[in-house]
């Protein structure tokens, strides 16, 4: 199926940034008409040659060949008219304009430089529903889940007629359905003989879609291989560059017994807590050392309950109650102080404040707790900083970097950082396991895994399904911005049962 | 100072009473407010209705007020320019309107002198001749070069322009005598202050200083003595205005010479608008009664002294 | 999708809502004080009265804010605009000044040349310091606000230039069908902007500038050439009104001419409900929001408030407005936003203190 | 971590390298021009010279400054300092002069206690208002810009309020260790205020809500309470700099005492090398930055430029300022910002345009 000419070749491309080499002769080939993976961990390198291919950075040093001839692009918009179009990894769109517009921003449908609005509108709509998504196209676009934001993101790109589609992680937060339109949609370009690039941590997605793969290790080029050729563990070895016994030792953990936990104390409970336009009333109870798994569609209001439980949003309906008695919470001052940690889904927004350090975001949610007047010790500081870099294997380890300079997986755990060392009552996770390679996933795994057995109670939402069904021990499924039901997760239940509470709504 | 009470009246000539609208300047300096206390006071006394307004030092300001008194129907209109030129439009407005118009303080450069009844109030350019004039007699006998600095008033205001210009043409007289060093201190004490420390160390040998207001003057005496000079003795101290504050410093021998600049035009001022309403002639030019102090007229002075 | 469009209009329906409540609140306080207030009559052909007034004196404020919003939806700001106003206006009565016939049409409109041609320098200037050099806006821009004051004082070699052109009069104080030139003027602009920024992508783009601007580049957008545009039309505008204001007086005076105007814009632009975080913009909203400030000065004048007070009246009818406007930002950003992507701090501190705040 | 610290101290360099050459500079035109200019001599018991000068003019700026270098870290901006000034040098002034022994060290000290209270109650509002109410800073402080003048002239009742109190004139012209006092008190609030967001954990808190306001608060921040406080200590170092201001000339001028200050501390913050976007601040910046602003007002004076094109030459020098600065910032944004979570727009404009700027 490689043809004979590759449509895009980058060679021996070297981009250092102060203090790291995050590419060092990196290599690769884009052919016409196939599908290629860009592997590699947890800041391989991968989003940086992305951008220095797109002209967000300039290389110091190698080559980029598009359809024959040698480019170079001052800025984005160039990689754009050359026909390069692409998905960068943070969602990077205009909140404040609709989703329309975010859609055609740049490229507007004109009569004689005259903006047409009816026609963008109604191109956005046919796109939207292309992807099945059900979206207001007039709604502005911050007022959409990140995982719409994300679809959006990626019919933008689509829709640029292009001869190279560039996707950097689209998948991170799309449910299984969202990423089978997808692949959809990347088999039926490829057959049109665009040349595809698709970053992902997800192994299965890398086979089922990608032709061949490129692996990247520690801003090195590993190799380039066919998917067809390269079972599993090989890629994954590559990748990590050591044996991966960690995994499986994980596969077959057996599913923990629920009947001991629920016997446990609630750590919280709440009753028909809800928020108009937001979430429909619920209740739920969450015992300690125990795993409640959020399962949901794309939009289905997982985020918000997590918001809702955190005070993140105020709730207008109903209470809550920790340890017997009632405790209301406004706010997540509130919140830390019961002993809740909310890890969001929205790292760059919600998260980290790029221009402070690795080590200062770390502190700030222990900091906060104990107010200005107490800083936490520097020695303390660098201690439990230390811990957490070693332990979540960040990297670069150099506690002192901005934190915008790492790259999105190592932010994911600075975040889980901060709020690990708050040592919380009840741990919610909204999609922490979000861009985050293999080797760290397994990490975070058996971490809520020693946490919950520790006695701490965990809210874990994903959007991958086998990681909520290996994690919890009861699983809660939303639809529509209701709970519409509770299953306890014993070796009965697997994948189909959800998808099935999912799709049906019946509660058990 | 704060404002005048009457609101009461809803405007127009309803009430018997004559009504004078006054727009003044601002409240820039202790002067500008025992000018617009003398008219308030002076106003009340002939019991007629004031509506005063306070332009803030921005012409646009006065134009709209003016524009309003017009609409307002008041009997007369007074005003102090907050600067010279540009009134030819409101003031024909006023004219259409047949409201009498009576220029206080400072005058307009209108060529069409019918537009306005009559401007009273002092003379800038003389004030500055006159303290031009004292300093050539002074320093007659002076053989050496006398080195003078300047405060100016704010750049661009006609009082700053004018009290320059007559000072410069009178001390052309002698040769002697040279404005080293001439920069703006806004009319403020901390101006003349920060800008007479500068002089003092980039001249060793200042003679004499020329400040366009007592404040600025004021400031500079800090400068003066910080500097270790004395001032009214080793500086020979020229300044405009004889506010309170200024006639102490003349009386205590800080200041060598004052030339007035009365406020106190309110009496004259209301005695016109009488004339005026009464549909008397007047002339086009009055001067408000305003003389020179040495530091001993203004010993004499200074008990029964209003500002 | 129903909710959310009804949603929309109903913000949409806040934005303008509340400044027309305080523009007619206003109008009602002086009607009540002075009854005349409304009053229009017609005066040697062309109405006259409080009202008239309030619409020709606003005019010059309109163009300065109309230009100042686009500027402010990229995030910016234009400090320098009273400046710029003060040195066109300069420019142009000298040119006209130095003239044996300053009736002459040509030599006005020689004189507008010249005026218009500063200004764009002017804008220019400021775009190239903030989109080119990369300085921030409220610096770039004090920097213009400083020395053009300087420069206008050069132009007018520290004097007050008095012109005497009937032609160049008309700009601010002519009438037309009965109603003050300025005024259709002003017309024109805003419905020239408008019609620019809504009937072509402009408007899009400049409020995604503002939004993200690092998305749009990312998007391909030439990001600098926009804001370097903003600062352009903002300079221009603000050259216009230098015409009206010098016009309304024959005459320039390089201290005072436009001085605070930067100020009254800025509050007309916040007051129409533009963010001064960039963004979404609304040019009507402007517009009210210049008559409101105006409506303001005039009413002090009219009412007769002492100026020590006046400064108080004005700035509590700002903080009412603002009051009254926060509920609907509030609202908007609890409902709309818990996710949306940072805005700047200032923006968010608000939002989210707004949030902690909505009562249960 | 050898290159780590050897980084920072790279950056820090660049942070303050630039000022202080500018700082020289300027310092070396002047000696240039005037030999005499560093000279410092002992007149009576204290140092005196236009160096001295410079220091002792430039501590109130440094006061109000510094205060607003925490404001605008949290992304905010205070326009009202120079008003706050005014009013709580008003206050203090007003109640010595109606005491009958004015050099009593009590009456004094309560003067400065009223001055200090009003400036609190002033950073109280201003804090409230864009806190509580979520008002977007500039206008919010705005209003107190504008309204605080008024207030100033009814404390002042209109009048220039001159008092005659020795241990009033010593916050202003007085000498202590031959050197100006006000010179120490500058560098007190300085040393304290660093020591308290340095040492404690408030600046890092202050850098968080001014980089990601929405993360701050999901962290558990009180941010509110955090932008509260900033805006009240920038009131109080108005309020100190109001009596250093009046005490300087034994005067309280409602109208002109802090006049422009706000822009001159601004300057002063931006040259220091804080962002106006929020986050990082830097108060040895700051003071370096006042310090500048201060030498080129001398240098003005010093060198008699003439009214008209000195406020030509200040603007030139900002310039060169904000130049020569450009290329370190750009740097610093190609090297180490450029996937810099969306600052405010105008930073990001700037940020992004440098980079496409990089040449190839
Ligand atoms: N702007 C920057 N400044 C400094 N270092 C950077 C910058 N951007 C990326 N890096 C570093 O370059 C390396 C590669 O980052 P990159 O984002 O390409 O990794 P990645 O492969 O995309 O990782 P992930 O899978 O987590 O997205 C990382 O070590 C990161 O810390
Ligand atoms: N930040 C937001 N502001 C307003 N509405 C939002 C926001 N985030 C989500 N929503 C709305 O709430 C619904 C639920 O979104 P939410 O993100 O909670 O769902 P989710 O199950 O977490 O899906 P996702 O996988 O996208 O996170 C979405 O359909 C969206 O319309
Ligand atoms: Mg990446
Ligand atoms: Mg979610």
């Amino acid at each position: 199926m490689v043809e004979s000419q590759p449509v895009l070749t980058m060679t021996a491309i070297s981009k250092s940034f102060p203090g790291v080499q995050a590419l060092n002769d990196v290599g690769l080939r884009l052919f016409p008409g196939e599908v290629h993976g860009l592997m590699g961990e947890n800041g391989a390198g991968k989003s940086t040659l992305i951008k220095v291919l797109t002209g967000v950075y300039s290389h110091d040093s190698g080559t980029i060949g598009l359809a024959g001839q040698t480019v170079r692009f001052g800025a984005p918009m160039q990689a754009i008219a050359a026909g390069i179009s692409t998905v960068y990894q943070e969602v990077n769109l205009v909140p404040n304009l609709s989703v329309a517009e975010n859609i055609f921003i740049g490229r507007e449908p004109r009569i004689a430089s005259l903006i047409d609005w009816r026609r963008m509108r109604r191109a956005a709509r046919h796109l939207v529903e292309r992807l099945e998504l059900d979206v207001d196209v007039t709604a502005p676009l911050g007022s959409c889940s990140l995982a719409v934001q994300q679809m959006i993101a990626i019919a933008r790109a689509i829709d640029i007629k292009a001869q190279v589609l560039v996707l950097d992680e689209p998948t991170s937060s799309l449910d299984t359905t969202e990423v089978e339109q997808l692949f959809r949609i990347m088999r039926q370009l490829r057959g049109e003989g665009i040349a595809i690039l698709f970053v992902t941590h997800f192994l299965d997605q890398v086979y089922a879609i990608a032709d061949r793969v490129t692996v990247l290790r520690n801003g090195r080029l590993v190799g380039e291989y066919m998917t067809s050729e390269l079972p599993q563990l090989a890629l994954v070895e590559k990748m990590i560059g050591k044996e991966l016994e960690a995994l499986e030792s994980l596969e077959d953990q057996p599913k923990r017994a629920l009947a001991a936990i629920e016997a446990s104390t609630a750590v919280i409970e709440a009753s028909s807590i809800g928020r108009k336009g937001s979430v429909a009333p619920f209740s739920l109870t969450i015992h300690q050392g125990e795993v409640v798994g959020l399962a949901g569609l794309l939009g289905s209001g997982r985020t918000e309950v997590a918001r809702l439980l955190f005070g993140a949003d105020r709730a207008d309906s109903g209470q809550l109650t920790m340890q017997g008695n009632p405790a209301p919470i406004h706010n997540p001052v509130d919140a830390i102080d019961r002993g809740i940690a909310f890890c969001s889904e929205n790292r760059r927004t919600e998260g980290l404040v790029g221009e402070l350090s690795v080590r200062e975001n770390i502190i700030l949610a222990l900091q906060a707790t104990r107010g200005w007047t107490k800083p936490v010790p520097r020695r303390r500081q660098d201690e439990l900083v230390a811990k957490y870099i070693s332990a979540l294997d960040i990297r670069p380890g150099d506690p002192e970097m901005p934190v915008r300079n790492l790259s999105g997986g190592n932010q994911q755990k600075v975040l889980l950082a901060r709020w690990l060392i708050t040592e919380p009552r009840l741990l919610i996770l909204d999609e922490p396991t979000r861009g985050i390679d293999i080797g760290a996933k397994t990490e975070i795994q058996r971490l809520v895994m020693q946490l919950s057995d520790g006695g701490m109670a965990v809210l874990f939402i994903s959007a991958e399904l086998e990681e909520v069904l290996r994690l919890s021990h009861k699983i809660a499924v939303m639809r529509d911005r209701h709970l519409v039901a509770e299953l306890a997760n014993d070796d009965s239940v697997d994948a189909e049962h959800v998808m099935a509470a999912i799709a049906s709504g019946a509660s058990s | 100072a704060c404002g005048n009470s009457d609101t009461g009246d809803k405007g127009g000539t309803g009430s018997g009473k004559i009504v004078l609208g006054f727009s003044q300047v601002g409240a820039e300096s202790g002067w500008r407010t025992a000018n617009t206390n003398s008219i308030k006071e002076a106003a009340a006394a002939a019991g007629f209705e004031l509506k005063f307004d306070d332009a803030q030092q921005k012409q646009e300001n006065q134009i709209k007020a003016i524009r309003n008194f017009i609409q307002q129907k008041v009997d007369v209109i007074a005003f102090s320019p907050v600067v010279e030129s540009g009134w030819d439009t409101v003031l024909k407005e006023a004219k259409d309107a047949k409201i009498p118009v009576i220029l206080t303080d400072r005058s307009v450069d209108s060529a069409d002198k019918t537009l306005y009844k009559t401007f009273i109030g002092s003379d800038f350019v003389k004030e500055g001749k006159l303290s031009g004039e004292w300093l050539v007699e002074k320093t007659k006998s002076a053989t050496g070069p006398v080195n003078i600095v300047e405060l100016q008033g704010t750049t661009g205001s006609a009082p700053a322009n004018d009290r320059k210009k007559g000072f410069a043409a009178a001390i052309a007289a002698n040769p002697n005598l040279k404005v080293i060093a001439s920069q703006t201190g806004d009319f403020t004490r901390a101006g003349g202050k920060a800008v007479m420390e500068q002089f003092l160390k980039a001249n060793p040998k200042i003679d004499v200083l020329f400040a366009h207001n007592d404040d600025m003057g004021l400031g500079a005496l800090e400068a003066i003595t910080a500097a270790g000079k004395v001032p009214g003795k080793d500086i020979t101290i020229i300044t405009i205005d004889a506010v309170k504050d200024g006639m102490q410093a003349l009386a205590d021998g800080k200041f060598n010479f004052i030339a007035e600049c009365s406020p106190l035009l309110g009496p004259q001022l209301m005695d016109l608008v009488k004339k005026v309403k009464a549909g008397e002639t007047i002339p086009t030019r009055i001067e408000t009664q305003e003389g020179t102090f040495t530091q001993e007229q203004a010993k004499a002075a200074l008990p029964t002294r209003k500002y | 999708m129903n909710t959310l469009t009804s949603r929309l209009s109903q913000a949409s329906k806040h934005q303008l809502f509340w400044p027309v409540v305080v523009l007619v609140g206003l109008l009602a306080v002086n009607a009540l004080y002075r009854p005349s207030f409304l009053g229009v009559e017609m005066k040697d052909g062309h109405l006259y009265g409080s009202l008239i007034d309030i619409v020709r004196l606003s005019a010059p404020l309109i163009l300065v804010a109309v230009g100042m919003t686009l500027v402010i939806a990229t995030g910016g700001i234009d400090l320098s605009v009273g400046s710029v106003a003060s040195i066109s206006g300069a420019i142009a009565c000298l040119h006209i000044s130095q003239q044996p016939d300053q009736n002459a049409l040509s030599v006005v409109l020689v004189a507008l040349a010249l005026g218009i041609g500063l200004s764009l320098v002017a804008g220019t200037w400021n775009g190239m310091l903030v989109a080119g050099i990369g300085i921030q806006p409220i610096i770039a821009t004090l920097i213009l606000m400083v020395a053009g004051r300087g420069l206008a004082q050069l132009i007018t070699s520290g004097q007050i230039i008095t012109i005497n052109s009937s032609p160049y009069r008309t700009i601010g104080v002519g009438y037309w069908l009965t109603l003050p030139v300025s005024i259709f003027i002003a017309i024109a602009v805003v419905a020239l902007v408008s019609v620019v920024t809504r009937r072509t992508a402009l408007g899009v783009i400049i409020e995604a500038v503002g939004g993200n601007a690092e998305a749009s580049r990312l998007a391909g957008i030439r990001s600098r050439r926009i804001i370097l545009l903003v600062y352009v039309i903002c300079g221009v505008c603000a050259g216009l009104a230098g015409f009206m204001l010098t016009a309304d007086v024959s005459s320039a005076n390089g201290n005072a001419v436009g001085l605070w105007v930067e100020l009254d814009a800025i509050l007309a632009v916040v007051i129409g409900g533009t963010a001064l975080s960039g963004g979404r913009f609304s040019l009507s909203g402007t517009v009210l929001g210049a008559l409101i400030i105006q409506t303001l000065t005039t009413t002090v004048y009219a009412m007769n408030i002492t100026p020590q007070t006046s400064l108080l009246f004005k700035a509590l009818v700002v903080i009412a407005v603002c009051l009254i406007q926060a509920p609907a930002f509030r609202a908007k950003f609890t409902r709309r936003r818990p996710a949306a992507p940072l805005p700047p701090p200032q923006a968010t501190a608000s939002g989210q203190d707004q949030k902690v705040e909505v009562p249960a």
